[in-house]
């Protein structure tokens, strides 16, 4: 235990051990790099700790729950009766074995670890406080850093996370019930998301959302598939309506919503989530001390290299932009590292796919129609429904559709929209053949395994080329 | 220089022949491609290479 | 109707509305051929009426009521009762809907369709007889004929399908009840998807297999994994037993069974599935008019444009020989219909992928690693574990692995071997990198959603690669 300040040099310092920060140290000190990770919680960041990983592990509950009491047309009769607590539990069994992988993966790539909170003293140190009392700090010099501190959770006026009844996505990725009636702040992804959830696992949900449609970013159609299915779930929905205050009253709370013209309205609930956005960490390390600056969002400027306007200085992960995802987080810190071990690297990738965990799933990559137009291309669309697939028809889950965008004159593939079941893993043939510059007629002459839900990939590929066999051609 | 033939900054290419590029010091976004429907090959980019040393242009 | 024996042309004739047939059909008559396609029974053949979609459904049903009824880890307490009649009732609707799809494409494509049992008169014409009283017969003369009659499961001695207690394959499938002891001849991946279908659901299953391994055709540490798990759902395994008889005890049945030396064993059930392999279609054609020969085992002999040794005809589908699998008849018959609409089509796809739908799935295609060698390669494997993977573990299916085989020297991917959770989705990828000449580093830097089970295709490409983040490398 290091008690007062002592210094200590490392080639590469990585500070945050989430999946931007922990890759880039595995992969630095897999170079032969002599790399030190910070880290001031725990190994795995918001991702395993908060985010990705309990998010779906919930999902995965809240879904079989749902189905067998939802699954009498099947002959499967159910009335399953869901533990919270317990469900809680095996969520943290999922994590610690994930988040105890990862700090074994750093050390055995002979990451050093120290556990402490970062901040710049200057553009080739930094300070380490160790926590708790007695335990002192310690200065790191470096040759290279790179800052993956990732996000929190915005708060919005008049909702403080402090309070037990307002919930963060982390504190409601930790209880250990089921309010009966939960009010969520925001139709993003991670509203979404766990909507979904209390919606499968009995909670009556209400959605509040400024904005006039669920999902902003995503395509209409795309959009209106989840909050469709949502809606049968019993999600209540009130777009146009900023969420102004709460109040407690006594058993219940009840949270006041404003429309722009000032209509207020309210709805009495045991809990309200907020989930209205993440913030970039940057404001508690002293960037200042280093020369760094951020934009008016918080972000850190990165050029291809994920180099930031600081020789020697990387940024990598949620830190440094938008899409705020762990495998685009993950991907900038492999070529932060590779790019300080002298190698070639470079963020040249042509897209990142993106996947919203709702019923049913989202997985877009790449280019919409309306994208492609403007980049100039003449795009061409194929779709396919998940209604005409046979392995969606045995799955007993047919809502959404695959869509493929390609250049017309070339054939390249531009994008894919999915959404349907397991549409976060059908999106990755489709990234493979943006990266691969493969065209519509290679996806179509790919052989693909019947009945699966991949050949509805083909099928759209095919319905853009006017060929498909199982929907009419445009 | 030749005229970059990406259209709205896409390079048709996989990423090995993207990386070799880079590692050859090639901008690929200028390299005449073979493939099926110019997608840019990992040929192409060593012959970019060689016809760049050739010609005396050093890469960037 | 048409009574009496008339006489029609046509450009394509087709005989047999399966995965071959119909899908051949479609593509003639897209291509502007006049196109009559000829179905002794129900549109979408074996495929969708007694095989792919049928089995897939019984196993989502049975994979939910199992899921749901053993998951108090995750905090779920149900007791699923199954009414199996009205599980068949739902399959019933699933493979209705398809195949009345079949059929409205067919027309919608133009396609002529002949109800009818099709011979050969000789290498020009057919007789169709048109099943049940007064309905006669016609003649249709054509250009090109496609052969795609398909497979009919193999009996062996002793065991007749027209005895109640004797099921074929689609004797399960149909089936309104589970038996209470089921014993199954054949450790194929029909009997092993069967076999975990009826032990999910409550039989107590027996697996006897003439060979020593389950699966044969798939790698050792592959079929392990699925043999394995089998075994924990309690069915129990009697290999290098021959089913030799059985007899009826009123209440049961004695299924015995014999070892090469001729030790005999017998086991007490309800039920014998005979799952032994199928056999092609070809001997009730009057192949001999045409001029055509079988191989020994009845397949018909094909060429890479899918053509037979009788100008004119062709062979599409499992009577064209191995493997016997839905989307290579498809393949096939898109390749037939292309070569008669004189284009420039060929069977020349690198590889066909092949799903197994046990629990966990299989997914492979392209080479094994001992099949590279033998094709003179060096190659080069990596491989992920399901158990590190963030988004098994999520979804509480963590047994099995991906593998991937490339070539050492170019870095081309030349298989991938998947058991695991998707494992029929995740193969899709992977055929899309070997088709597009992909390398091991174009499937690493392709950017992979997180958290999903694909990415352990990505994982698996780094291993091979020596640079594997979430594992340790060789
Ligand atoms: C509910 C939810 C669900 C999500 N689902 C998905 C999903 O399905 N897929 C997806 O791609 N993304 C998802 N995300 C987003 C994903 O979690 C983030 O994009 C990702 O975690 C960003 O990684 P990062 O490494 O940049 O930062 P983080 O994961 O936030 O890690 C940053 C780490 O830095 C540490 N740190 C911060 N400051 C300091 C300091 N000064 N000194 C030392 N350590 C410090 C923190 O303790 C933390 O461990 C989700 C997020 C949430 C909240
Ligand atoms: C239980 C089971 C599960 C299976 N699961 C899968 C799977 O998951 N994936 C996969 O790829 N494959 C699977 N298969 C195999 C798949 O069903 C076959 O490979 C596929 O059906 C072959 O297609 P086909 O068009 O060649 O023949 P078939 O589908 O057998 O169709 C032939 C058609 O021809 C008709 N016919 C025959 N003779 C005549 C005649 N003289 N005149 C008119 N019509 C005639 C028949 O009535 C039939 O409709 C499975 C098979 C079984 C039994």
């Amino acid at each position: 235990m290091v008690v007062g300040d002592i210094s200590t040099g490392t080639e590469v310092l990585v500070i945050g051990a989430g999946p931007g920060g922990y890759v880039a140290a595995i992969r630095a000190a897999q170079k032969g790099l002599d790399t030190t990770l910070v880290e001031k919680d725990a190994y795995g960041g918001t991702c395993l700790n908060h985010g990705c990983i309990p998010s779906k592990a919930y999902i995965t509950g809240a879904n079989l729950a749902y189905d067998a009491g939802n699954a009498e047309e099947m002959g499967i009769h159910a009335d399953p009766a869901v533990d919270m607590a317990a469900m809680r539990e095996w969520k943290d069994g999922v994590v610690d074995q994930l988040t105890g992988g990862v700090e074994k993966l750093c050390k055995a790539n002979g990451v050093n670890l120290v556990k402490g909170t970062a901040s710049f003293k200057d553009e080739s140190s930094v300070r380490v406080a160790h926590g708790g009392e007695g335990q002192g700090s310690e200065t790191i010099e470096f040759e290279h850093c790179i800052i993956a501190t990732g996000s929190r959770p915005m708060q919005i006026p008049g909702f403080e996370f402090a309070d037990d009844e307002v919930l963060s996505s982390r504190d409601a990725l930790g209880l250990e019930y089921v309010p009966n009636r939960l009010v969520v702040v925001g139709a993003g992804y991670i509203g979404m998301e766990l909507s979904t959830v209390f919606a499968k696992l009995g909670a009556d949900v209400t959605v509040v959302e400024m904005l006039d449609d669920v999902l902003p970013g995503y395509e209409d159609d795309v959009a209106r598939v989840v909050k469709k299915r949502a809606e049968s779930l019993g999600i209540d929905f009130h777009f146009g309506e900023g969420a102004s205050g709460w109040e407690d009253n006594g058993d219940a709370i009840t949270v006041t919503t404003e429309t722009e013209d000032g209509e207020e309205s309210s709805y009495v609930a045991d809990d309200v989530l907020v989930a209205v956005g993440r913030s970039p960490v940057t404001d508690t390390l002293g960037l200042e001390n280093a020369g760094l600056e951020t934009d008016e969002r918080g972000f850190i400027e990165t050029d291809e290299q994920a180099r930031t306007a600081v020789e020697g200085i990387f940024a990598v992960g949620d830190v440094a932009g938008e899409p705020m995802l762990a495998h685009k987080g993950s991907t900038e810190g492999i070529v932060a590292a590779e790019v300080i071990a002298g190698e070639p690297a470079a963020l040249d990738y042509q897209a990142i796919p993106a996947a919203v965990f709702t019923d049913p799933e989202i997985g877009t990559v790449g280019m919409t129609e309306a994208e492609a137009e403007e980049m100039g291309f003449t795009p061409v669309v194929g779709q396919f429904p998940f209604n005409a697939s046979g392995r969606a028809m045995t799955t007993g889950h047919t809502d959404g559709f695959v869509r493929i965008v390609a250049d017309e004159e070339s054939g390249f593939v531009l994008g894919g929209q999915i959404v349907g079941p397991e549409a976060s893993e059908l999106v990755a043939e489709v990234a493979l053949a943006i990266e691969m510059g493969a065209t519509l007629e290679d996806l179509a002459a790919t052989v693909h395994t019947h009945p699966t839900l991949a050949e509805s990939v083909m099928e759209a590929a095919e319905n853009a080329m006017g060929q498909a066999i199982h929907t009419l051609n445009r | 220089p030749a005229e970059s033939s990406a259209k709205g900054g896409r390079v048709f290419a996989a990423p090995s022949a993207r990386r070799l590029a880079r590692e050859l010091g090639v901008d690929i976004a200028t390299v005449e491609g073979s493939g099926p429907s110019g997608r840019v090959t990992d040929a192409d980019v060593r012959q970019a290479a060689e016809a760049g040393e050739a010609g005396g242009e050093t890469a960037e």
